[in-house]
């Protein structure tokens, strides 16, 4: 059976339609989830997609982190359900405390959209296997709060672990500390990530179609398991 | 040295969507009667020396300029340590 | 202490109350039309109503008489399936889609507080095309400023970018593209319009109107407060003590959160089929909204206005009615389906109320606590206002301006290879000319994952259909040099250079929304221009062939008695069968052709060189050649349907030179140039002859295309080749490495603003 | 009805983009002397009623977990009245 693959819409969730055409054309089968549910009926995996949930008052991820729903991701993740948060997704699991860390205020204060070089630093985990170390790809990137910052000894911790997932390379977009794109916890199956993979599925709508691989690597993961 | 606080609200009539969502949740997140939410902001500033009347002049001045927008809010200026 | 209501009873016990009509704008014969049309002085209810109905704003006063012609001498189109007079126009773009489109201006209120001023500017415009029963797709957004070192600009673009980005980014629109312009005629009076797009299928098309005896008026969306109702608050003034309730805000603040919710809870009930008409509430709130539904209508409506959700609980049933609060809708919706509306409401969280019923009788009745506080005919409010054929005179100062024409002997022209690189390199980080991206790099270009093309590219293309692959195109232009030397040439360059910037990614123009942004029309010489600049555009448009299907006009853009220069900005949509086949602007590899299609001229009046190297403004606009810019539109749809392009920019400000250079640096991708025989090399690099763009073609194309152009008589002249290498090459005068001009471009907008 | 103010401002250690915007701008705008400037939110919050204990303690709870990110803000809840 083609694996499912779940994407939340949160009030003020803009990029979940993205995510799941991608989902689509990496072959597996979109799923809507809706904030208001108490539970992730049968999906194989979940992503929080990008956007502005609840117009990002307050914090960013902040409100959205309480929804219903997720109070059954939460556990499904620590048991380790696969989950990617894209942007407004990864402010969301780092609020939820299911990632290290805390994005915050772009260090130029203003929102950037840009198409990003990134270095993938990391394939052993749930939704980068289909990449090699070292590969460089090129994805939109579009935030205001996409600065990556967590204490020191954390950041040594990730860096040590082989966590963190992603660097910023030709630019560092928002001031993350140590050009942190994204990061995974230590089992390897939740993922943040501040750019849009999702927005570079094909080079008609994107910069590339590099972003593809995010959501083959899930699906690959899926039908092997 | 000094230590100045300035405190900047949206004024009562001005609407806070902000101050709404976090009503909003605080109300779903089980704090019972909360009939209202404003988000405002908070500076705070600290200078060399002590503050002479033209300083502290000059700061209410900037305080109504560039730290608030007094076409949609309020803000006051609480002096907290001067030396 | 409670203010005594001024119901329709009591007005009619005091027929002779003192009234303050002249605060509220209205002129004596108005406030005496609107006793005749009662019978009785109005309310202070219906007062506020007529008053802010009739305003210039609400009512088109002034312009009305003129605007006429757009539709009068409207093309014969099949294209058009709903017309002027409606909150958008509809065009048909095919397979069963349609498309509605408009651009609106929020000039004053981004003034006096930019961010708020500009973000409720996209927010109105949004719900505009909300409100025709199409999900909104794309934003854009025209923008002119003071001078760009001014202090006040410094103030003023910031927040209008910071307060477009805010909205519309939380909105998930993605902002395709716009203008930035600036020019000292707009200190004091900078110009934000902002444009939306929307799509749907021609079945999902809605009007703003109410019928259906006892059908339910809904208001939903966010609270009303005090927001905007500036002037009205003199009705009760004298009723309260000196520090009676808080003045007023003149501000409105935006919530994209509620709008975005707005929108998708707006999307359901019109796709379950639950709506009967819809109208947003923008200008004139709940008075415009109620009377313009029912004057759409059966003409019949009841309001029990204090069911209203209130935000502040001291409003007064006249402010109630006037204020601007954004991100509300009203609905009309028969009784049987209210529960499933109010259904989808929650799931949105969006609050929603019934406030009213159609009924028949043909007067809009509007209650308070038990009390009528008004009974008017709707049409008297929402249509019937008065219509004024100002005075206009050209001005006198008109001809010593158009004398005034920069010929050699009086501006200084660059003629040493030194002098043309040094003029080149001059305009490319002028602000007017140097790249744009510290604006729109904090505009979300991506979200819905259907942008084809956006800023820098000469069009925003929006792929509609995912499985066809069809697409519009969208261009907002507007020199407005131009049309102060001539008003009538300049509406028609505008539109022609949005026309073209359209016909260059290979779609098909198809039709036309405008802004027109003037001064005082009761200035004889601006009712002038106003006058010019719409007879212009009408027959512009008759003569391309495309529709006017909607605008907005915004007046009493000036400061004392100077006024800004006439800019009549116009928007042209157009239709691409298949998006793939879109022609970019970059040049994309080595050794492809580079051709120049069109005629250049000596034509510098109103040019970018004039008002950048001498600050000067005078002479005539180059000429207009419609007839030359269809052609090109034509064969340049041909040549990209039949992928002979590899990439197509028009040529505008600045001339042929600064075109090339936009087209190198958007890939990094260098050119050689040859400047043709028998021309000067100055007028052939920066002369804005109109009608012309330039194309680069692959060596194995290049016999196609030149015979399809041969074929339909287009001047055409190959003027250089793409590099190899990162630098733009004028053969026998001077050479730039890309870097240098790239460092040059991308400079100063950073400097002025960051 | 009760009123309590959250004050929530980043950790000392977090860099504070929008504090050192508003520093540099003091400074260009002829504030001498000033040192450092941190920018924080500030929520005025209404309650009908007085705060009972319960009360009291879940605001406590929310202003630690939904106020501030305790990764990267201190808080500080003041009870303004209670009545
Ligand atoms: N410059 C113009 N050109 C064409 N139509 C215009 C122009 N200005 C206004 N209109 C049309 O007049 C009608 C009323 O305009 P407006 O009050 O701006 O609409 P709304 O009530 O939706 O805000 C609309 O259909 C609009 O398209
Ligand atoms: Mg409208």
């Amino acid at each position: 059976m083609t694996p499912r693959v779940g994407v939340i819409t949160f009030p003020g969730s803009l990029d979940d339609r993205d995510a799941l055409r991608a989902i689509d054309y990496a072959g597996a089968d979109p799923v809507a989830l809706w904030h208001g549910d108490d539970s992730l009926g049968a999906v194989d995996a979940v992503v929080l997609p990008g956007g502005f949930s609840y117009g990002d008052y307050l914090r960013c991820g902040a409100i959205a982190r309480f929804s219903p729903i997720m109070a059954a991701l939460i556990p499904a993740a620590k048991d380790g359900l696969p989950v990617l948060g894209i942007c407004n997704g990864f402010q969301v699991l780092c609020e939820a405390h299911l990632l290290p860390g805390a994005l915050t205020r772009n260090d130029h204060r203003h929102f950037v959209c840009r198409d990003q070089r990134l270095r993938i630093e990391s394939n052993t985990t749930a939704w980068t296997a289909d990449y090699q170390v070292g590969e460089e790809i090129l994805v939109p990137i579009k935030n205001g709060e996409g600065c990556y910052i967590a204490e020191e000894s954390v950041l040594d911790e990730l860096e040590r672990s082989g966590r963190v997932l992603a660097r910023y390379v030709g630019g560092n977009p928002n001031g993350s500390y140590r050009d942190i794109a994204g990061i995974t916890n230590e089992a390897g199956n939740i993922v943040g990530l501040m750019p849009h993979p999702e927005h570079a599925i094909d080079d008609l709508t994107g910069p590339s179609s590099d972003g593809l691989g995010f959501f083959t690597s899930i699906l690959h993961r899926l039908v092997s398991a | 040295m000094s230590r100045v606080v300035v405190e900047v609200m949206l004024k009562p009539e001005i609407l806070d969507p902000q101050g709404r969502a976090v009503e909003g949740a605080l109300d779903r997140l089980g704090l019972v009667g909360v009939t209202s939410v404003r988000q405002g902001k908070r500076f705070e500033i600290e200078l060399a020396g002590p503050l002479d009347a033209s300083r502290r002049e000059r700061l209410n001045e900037l305080a109504e300029t560039l730290l608030a927008n007094p076409v949609i809010e309020n803000f006051t200026v609480h002096v907290v340590e001067d030396a | 202490m409670t203010r005594p209501i001024d119901s329709v009873t009591h007005a009619a016990s005091d027929p002779d109350a003192d009234q303050p009509y002249a605060e509220l704008g209205l002129k004596t014969d108005e406030y005496a039309r609107i006793k005749e049309i009662l019978g009785r002085r109005p309310t202070s209810a219906e007062l506020a109503m007529y008053s802010v109905m009739w305003s210039e704003h609400c009512s088109y006063k002034s312009s009305k008489v003129h605007l006429r012609q757009f539709g009068d001498k409207a093309p014969k189109t099949d294209a058009l399936l709903v017309g002027i007079g409606e909150n958008a126009g509809v065009v048909d773009v095919g397979d069963g889609w349609a498309v509605t489109f408009k651009v609106e201006s929020h000039n004053h209120p981004s003034y006096v507080e930019p961010y708020q001023g500009a973000a409720t500017g996209i927010g109105g415009i949004v719900r505009d095309i909300i409100s025709m029963g199409a999900r909104p797709v794309a934003v854009m957004d025209p923008l002119r400023f003071g001078a760009a070192d001014a202090e006040d600009t410094r103030r003023v673009l910031p927040g209008v970018v910071a307060g477009i980005s805010g909205y519309g980014n939380c909105l998930g629109l993605p902002n395709i593209g716009g203008e930035i312009v600036f020019d000292p005629c707009y200190a004091g009076n900078p110009l934000v319009n902002a444009l939306c797009v929307g799509v749907m299928r021609h079945e999902d098309i809605h009007r703003a109107s109410a019928r259906g005896l006892g059908n339910l008026v809904i208001l939903y969306g966010a609270h009303t407060g005090g927001d905007g109702i500036g002037g009205v608050s003199v009705l009760a003034s004298e009723t309260f003590d000196a520090d009676g309730p808080a003045k007023r805000p003149s501000v409105q603040v935006g919530d994209p959160f509620m709008e975005k919710l707005l929108i998708e809870c707006t999307l359901e009930v019109l796709h379950e089929g639950l709506v009967e008409g819809i109208q947003d509430l923008g200008g004139a709130g709940i008075s415009c909204a109620t009377s313009e539904l029912a004057s759409n209508g059966d003409g019949g409506m009841h309001v029990w206005l204090d069911r209203v959700p209130l935000r502040d609980s001291t409003l007064s049933p006249e402010e109630i009615l006037m204020s601007e609060s954004q991100e509300r809708m009203c609905a009309i919706v028969s009784p049987a389906k209210v529960d499933r509306f109010m259904e989808i409401c929650r799931r949105w969280d969006v609050p929603a109320t019934v406030i009213g019923e159609v009924s028949t009788g043909g007067r809009l009745v509007i209650e308070w606590h038990g009390e009528t506080i008004v009974d008017v005919p709707p049409r008297t409010v929402a249509h019937d206002g008065p219509v004024y054929d100002r005075p206009m005179v050209r001005p006198a100062w008109q001809d010593a301006l158009v004398a005034d024409a920069p010929t050699p002997a009086r501006l200084a022209r660059p003629g040493t290879p030194e002098e043309l690189r040094a003029t080149l390199m001059q305009l490319v980080a002028s602000p007017n000319l140097a790249a744009k991206d510290w604006v729109t790099g904090q505009y979300d270009r991506y979200v819905l994952g259907n942008t084809v093309l956006a800023q820098p590219e000469d069009s925003g293309v929006i792929r509609i259909d995912e499985v066809t692959g069809l697409g519009v195109a969208l261009a907002t232009d507007c020199n407005a040099r131009f049309a102060k030397l001539d008003p009538y040439a300049g509406a028609q360059l505008a539109l022609a250079e949005a026309y073209r910037n359209v016909a260059v990614t290979g779609a098909v123009p198809l039709a036309v929304t405008n802004c027109l942004n003037f001064g005082s029309p009761e200035d004889p010489g601006v009712m002038w221009q106003f006058a010019e600049a719409v007879r212009g555009l009408a027959d512009g448009c008759l003569e391309l062939g495309v529709p006017v299907t909607g605008g907005n006009v915004s007046f009493y853009n000036q400061t004392a008695d100077v006024a800004i220069h006439p800019t009549p900005v116009v928007g042209v949509l157009g239709v691409i069968a298949d998006v793939a086949r879109r022609v970019p602007m970059g040049f994309a590899s080595a050794g492809d052709s580079i051709y120049l299609l069109g005629v250049t001229r000596d034509e510098f009046g109103g040019s970018e060189w004039a008002h950048e190297v001498h600050g000067h403004l005078g002479g005539q606009p180059p000429a207009v050649d419609l007839v030359g810019e269809k052609l090109l539109a034509e064969i340049l749809a041909t040549a990209a349907r039949e992928q002979l392009l590899i990439a197509a920019h028009d040529v505008s400000d600045g001339g042929v030179a600064i075109s090339v250079v936009e087209m190198a640096l958007r890939r990094n991708v260098g050119a050689q140039i040859a400047i043709p025989a028998g021309i000067d090399p100055f007028v052939f690099l920066f002369a804005e002859s109109t009608a012309r763009v330039l194309v680069a073609v692959a060596p194995d194309h290049e016999e196609r295309f030149t015979r399809l152009c041969a074929h339909r008589n287009l001047a055409i002249e190959r003027i250089g080749t793409t590099l190899a290498v990162s630098e733009l090459n004028v053969d026998a005068t001077f050479t730039v490495e890309l870097a240098e001009l790239r460092a040059a471009s991308a400079a100063t907008l950073p400097a002025l603003f960051g």
